[in-house]
């Protein structure tokens, strides 16, 4: 689609040397790559969490820890998830590399920004941590008045860095819509944007709207903490549901800011391994921004039974409806593109597979969950919790993981040990659905969620998911054993090792300092496999 | 060599006169000693519930005109007056759903 | 692109813009997205004070019989003419006249000066009230029993707009002393023009907050 | 390709298990009538999932297949199909709102109050549930109601969010402090049924559940009419008052749960947070109940609340007797 790069020597990885060189460039794709040892690092974090909370919950009563352990424990793995992995995750660092190259950039249009951003996360989270000397924090990632009121002081730490977190995801969308808006290489018109550029576009007008509210908020539950303000303590004439309301604005498009990315690698993955060019490109482009749209209107369903008006609860639930349907269309567009093609299976495509699976049960479930008649029975039960856990591990990270194994090649300049990497989706996937399928049968029996301890009846099913976790966990290790492997010892990749037809395939592996030696020509769209 | 939107001439940007500003000012401050006028807390005008919506509704002329000529939206690109009105109508969005909640629900009274 | 290269040695341009225009475009729209920012921040503070005003319509009354109007008008008329010197000296950097340029920017500094002193005077007084927010409100005349919350807006919301007139006012600090270099011109002066539209952004939450504080009650 | 029949083996024991959910199989016993009605809405759902992911996951492993690369075949070129574009979304679509209308009918039915329903206030608060009876009866941790007949709970909360969820009934409530709320339900059967608080609240979240019991109507009055203690030496009221308000977070061994280990400590020294020490004497067991803030036993936070008010003067020298027989 581009006309061909010259080869260079030099590039962004050996360009200079040495720490303060990577922590003060300005290159994007330098820059992902710090975003890629910060999310990873909380990743880890975050899991290891995870696989204790399974840990306590293999058997009723106390395991391993008391309850205010255990809520500490869960409080911290659902913030680094979300506020740490999964939101900066894909745009940040996967988003970050590609997009300058996927529209013919030298850089995002803000570099210093950017690099800036990256502090932001680093900052926000250093504060969040700072709160285990404080006591801890055990307020669930969601901060619900009055509790997070009355708890530990931690709470004002924890509150203050993910205020500081969320401008490092404004600072990274306000970029990444500048750079698309302006920067695009000669030709690159909006319709022959690659479909991952799409998903970021949509991505970051969520996170330009709906941050700022987040910001708001949590200034406001610091200011009631450490001023008693009273607009969201009842004791003070406030309103705690009011808080629900603001919360949620932002954070039910912030669950899009986590799977709209990972749609955009999953149509980057499919279309590539099956060698065919994407189906209804302009339905799954508008679809993106459809969701990013109607995210904003449909919040009110996480508050069903919190206490909102009746009217209010049936509103949302017809709006939340409609969010269904640019999803199914995506879902059966991807469907579609493997029709008539010449499909390859190598891991990227695997873990896009995987996706596709594993989504498909996470949304379904999720119009379950819509539906406010049954909704009143599964709201706060395990079933919820499998639900987003199908969402945002079997969507997002299945995506990451199928993009970092996509891009290696392009990363690191270097390929990674195909079996091995197999590996690691057979024991995600087959981990995954072990440990949250049960989940939803929990929810049906009327588990609530959040429980340190459980009734005896539960535990077959809880042990079940405990293992399946730690099945998982593994599945992740072995995975960061073949990163690090293939960057040390991988052997050396070409420009194009898959034969994809997007703009970052006709530059070197790993590119120069400014990506492309000549500046390319856009001609055709993205994905023509003719 | 045409190349996404960026294609505006090179000495395009639009130049106020400084008298416009200037009328824009009188009329801002016109504005403002109207604002305060119709208060009930100072002339003791009462237009009831309308009060404070003819408060806002002055507001929003002046800020219409801060927008338009100061920020000089009437001339600048679309895309500006498109990012202004989404984050205003977003944040319309939040507060009629917000509203909408709180003045339909259904008080419970103790019956003990 | 004919243009593109010959501004190559211009020390303003960014090595992966290719011209000047496109860099000014650039960073006008990322300037107008952070302005989007700022109007959903502060709004989610006035979504708020809107319901409480709707819910407890007396104590808002009660509470801004305590506010001076006359400082709240006064306040308004400096950031109003402060706003009209930030346009002129974007208007000035515009038309390469470099010393109205930098004299406009002055004003515009010393208005924010005067807006903050005004503010000092109203805050010490509401200290000395024992009017403050949440838990250190200790005026003993209040009337309503939350009327705490109205000052909680009061100080929330001038709290969060004084903080970014000092942050505007260090950014026209900035592009004076820029400015007084001679470092714009008609051909660059985009730190002035994006300085200038935050600095209007802080007088127009300035125009709703005045009416909604000092007048409806 | 080992990779499909992977995949579609995996398929098929999904499809399985999904279809036994999908019965509602896996939903505690209807307790009420409109338990009943969620369920038929929910087989509806589940059988629309199952079958959209089928129909889903069979395309895939199929094409998968049918499509996997061979040399010398080429892709092709196929950009979109408008048709189908629309049936897929028009379908789910249409789908949707059924679910919803459906969905809205159920939620009509579970948020009606009835009205003349029997009427029981309901207590939330760190970290157990307490029922008060317009005949001035109250209970902890118990909720006695009579069967077939409509009974409105009216529910607030002394500190933080919590949630009234009976699994049986299909329904749930958030109890929002500084107002009241309201759910109800008609029982069919007599029977026990599970309460549990569905909204994070703390430490003994997990812990604040509650039983009730649904009698039959002329066995309700007579429970309603008796007191509840009549013949009970006080330590035996304590000990009901102390099982049913206070393990959620005292243990009756010396074992430390949220809050100490009470055995042993009635007559012995107690070190405070602060370095001060205090004996521990009827008074100030009495103290720590009503205003637990007041001494905080050293090593452990100050989470309790506040019993002052909650307690009537027989249970509240109940549960002291029952603490000082823990020796």
């Amino acid at each position: 689609m581009a006309t061909a790069q010259v080869v260079s020597e030099k590039n962004y990885l050996n360009e200079s040397k040495g720490l303060w060189s990577w922590l003060t460039t300005l290159d994007h794709k330098r820059i992902g790559l710090l975003y890629m040892v910060a999310v990873l690092t909380f990743f880890l974090l975050g899991g290891l969490f995870a696989m204790l909370l399974r840990v306590e919950l293999f058997a009723p009563g106390k395991t391993i820890m008391d309850a205010s352990q255990y809520n500490q424990v869960m409080t911290l793995h659902g913030t680094i998830m979300v506020f740490m992995v999964i939101i900066p995750g894909i745009p940040a660092f996967l988003g970050n590399f590609i997009l300058p190259l996927h529209i013919g950039a030298k850089d995002v249009a803000f570099p210093r920004i950017n690099l800036l951003s990256w502090y932001c996360l680093i900052t926000g989270a250093s504060i969040a941590f700072f709160s285990l000397f404080k006591n801890g924090v055990d307020t669930g990632w969601t901060f619900y008045t009055p509790y997070s009121i009355q708890t530990s002081n931690g709470t004002t730490f924890v509150v203050l860095g993910a205020f500081v977190m969320g401008f490092s995801s404004i600072l990274t969308g306000l970029n990444f819509i500048v750079t698309i808006h302006t920067l695009r290489a000669p030709g690159m018109s909006f319709w022959r944007l690659p479909l991952f550029v799409w998903a970021l576009y949509s991505t970051a007008v969520i996170q330009v709207l709906a941050t700022p509210i987040l910001a708001i908020t949590l200034l406001l539950i610091a200011a009631e903490r450490l001023l008693g303000i009273g607009i969201f303590d009842p004791k003070l004439g406030g309103d705690p549901v009011l808080f629900e309301h603001f919360f949620w604005f932002y954070s039910h498009p912030a669950v899009y800011i986590m799977i709209l990315p990972a749609m955009g690698v999953v149509s980057e993955l499919i279309t590539a391994f099956s060698h065919k060019t994407i189906f209804g490109y302009k339905a799954i482009a508008m679809s993106s921004i459809g969701i990013a749209a109607v995210s904003f209107f449909v919040w009110g369903h996480h508050l069903f039974v919190a206490g909102q008006s009746e009217v209010a609860g049936i509103v949302f639930s017809f709006i939340t409806m409609l969010v269904g349907v640019p999803t199914a269309i995506k879902t059966f567009n991807w469907i579609a593109t493997l029709y008539k093609g010449s499909i390859q299976f190598q891991s990227p495509m695997l873990f896009a597979l995987g996706f596709l699976f594993l989504f498909t049960i996470g949304g379904v479930t999720g119009i379950i969950l819509a539906t406010i008649g049954v909704d009143v029975h599964f709201h706060d039960t395990y079933f919820v919790v499998a639900h987003f856990h199908y969402v945002m591990v079997g969507g997002t990270l299945m995506a990451i993981m199928g993009g970092i194994y996509y891009w290696f090649p392009k990363i690191f300049g270097r390929m990674y040990n195909e079996f091995w990497a197999r590996v690691t989706f057979v024991l995600i996937f087959v981990g995954f659905n072990v440990t949250f399928y049960p989940q939803f049968v929990l929810g049906s029996m009327g588990m609530p969620r959040r429980y340190y301890d459980y009734l005896p009846e539960y535990t077959s099913l809880n042990r079940i998911s405990s293992v399946g976790a730690w099945t998982i966990g593994t599945g992740f290790l072995i995975a960061l054993f073949v990163i690090i492997h293939g960057l040390l010892k991988g052997k050396k990749a070409e420009m194009n090792p898959w034969g994809a037809k997007t703009l970052e395939w006709t530059t070197s592996s790993p590119p120069p300092h400014e990506n492309f030696i000549n500046e390319p020509i856009v001609t055709a769209g993205p994905y023509e496999y003719r | 060599m045409a190349h996404g939107d960026q294609n505006q001439a090179h000495h395009g940007h639009h130049i106020t006169p400084i008298a416009t500003y200037a009328k824009i000012l009188g009329l801002l401050v016109i504005l403002t000693i109207l604002t305060v006028a119709v208060a009930r807390p100072v002339s003791g005008f009462d237009a009831g519930i309308l009060n404070a919506g003819i408060a806002f509704l002055i507001a929003s002329v002046k800020a219409a005109m801060v927008l338009a000529i100061f920020m000089g939206l009437k001339y600048d690109k679309k895309i500006h007056l498109a990012i202004f009105i989404s984050a205003v109508f977003f944040l319309i969005v939040m507060f009629t759903f917000s509203v909408l909640d709180i003045y339909t629900r259904i008080h419970v009274e103790s019956t003990l | 692109m004919s243009t593109a290269n010959s501004h190559s040695h211009n020390s303003n341009l960014a090595h992966h813009f290719k011209s000047l225009d496109q860099q000014f475009d650039a960073a006008k729209l990322g300037v107008w997205l952070f302005l989007a920012t700022e109007i959903l921040m502060f709004g989610g503070l006035f979504v708020g004070y809107i319901i409480f005003h709707g819910l407890y319509p007396e104590m808002f009354a009660e509470g801004a019989k305590h506010l001076d109007w006359r400082l709240g008008a006064t306040n308004t008329l400096v950031l109003l003419l402060s706003s009209f010197t930030m346009a002129s000296g974007v208007q000035y950097a515009q038309t390469n006249q470099k010393k109205k340029c930098v004299t406009a920017l002055v004003i515009t500094f010393l208005c924010g000066c005067a807006f903050l002193l005004i503010k000092y005077f109203e805050y010490s007084h509401k200290i000395h009230d024992g009017l403050l927010p949440g838990k250190f409100f200790s005026n003993h005349e209040a009337e309503h029993a939350n009327l705490a919350m109205y000052f909680s807006f009061y100080f929330c919301m001038t709290g969060l707009h004084a903080s970014h007139v000092i942050a505007g006012m260090c950014l026209i600090a900035w592009v004076a002393v820029r400015a007084s270099k001679g470092q714009f011109n008609s051909e660059f002066y985009t730190p002035v023009e994006g300085v200038g539209l935050f600095w209007h952004l802080v007088d127009l939450i300035w125009i709703y907050l005045f009416p909604l504080l000092y007048l409806v009650g | 390709m080992s990779l499909a029949t992977v995949i579609a083996s995996i398929n098929t024991l999904f499809i399985s298990v999904v279809s036994h959910a999908a019965g509602g199989s896996f939903m505690p016993p209807q307790g009420t009538k409109v338990a009943e009605k969620v369920d038929s809405l929910y087989r509806f759902l589940a059988g629309a999932s199952v079958i959209s992911c089928i129909l889903v996951f069979a395309s895939m492993c199929i094409f998968a297949y049918q499509y996997r690369r061979r040399p010398g075949v080429k892709s092709a070129y196929i950009s979109h199909n408008t048709l189908a574009e629309f049936l897929w979304s028009f379908i789910p679509f249409c789908i949707f709102m059924v679910a919803f209308a459906w969905g809205w009918y159920v939620y009509h039915d579970l948020r009606t109050m009835p009205k003349n329903a029997f009427e029981v206030h309901v207590h939330g608060q760190k970290w157990n549930w307490t029922f008060e009876y317009k005949s001035g009866r109250k209970s902890a941790g118990e909720l006695y109601v009579p069967v077939n007949t409509p009974v409105r709970m009216i529910m607030d909360s002394a500190d933080v969010i919590h949630s009234f969820y009976i699994p049986a009934f299909r329904t749930k409530q958030d109890v929002v402090p500084g107002r009241y709320s309201n759910i109800w339900f008609d029982i069919e059967k007599p029977g026990n049924y599970q309460v549990f608080c569905a909204e994070y609240c703390g430490q003994g979240h997990s812990a604040m559940l509650a039983k009730i019991h649904a009698l039959p109507k002329d066995k309700f009055d007579e429970w309603l009419q008796n007191d509840p203690y009549k013949g009970l030496t006080p330590v035996q009221v304590g000990e009901a008052v102390f099982k049913a308000r206070c393990t959620a977070c005292h243990n009756a061994t010396a074992e430390k749960k949220v809050g100490p280990g009470l055995q042993g400590v009635f007559g012995h020294q107690v070190d405070l947070e602060g370095g001060d020490k205090v004996t521990a004497d009827e008074n100030y067991i009495r103290e720590s109940i009503l205003y637990p803030a007041a001494k905080i036993v050293k090593g452990f936070p100050n989470a309790m609340t506040p019993f002052l008010g909650q307690l009537g003067e027989q249970e509240l020298s109940g549960v002291i007797e029952y603490i000082k027989s823990l020796q």
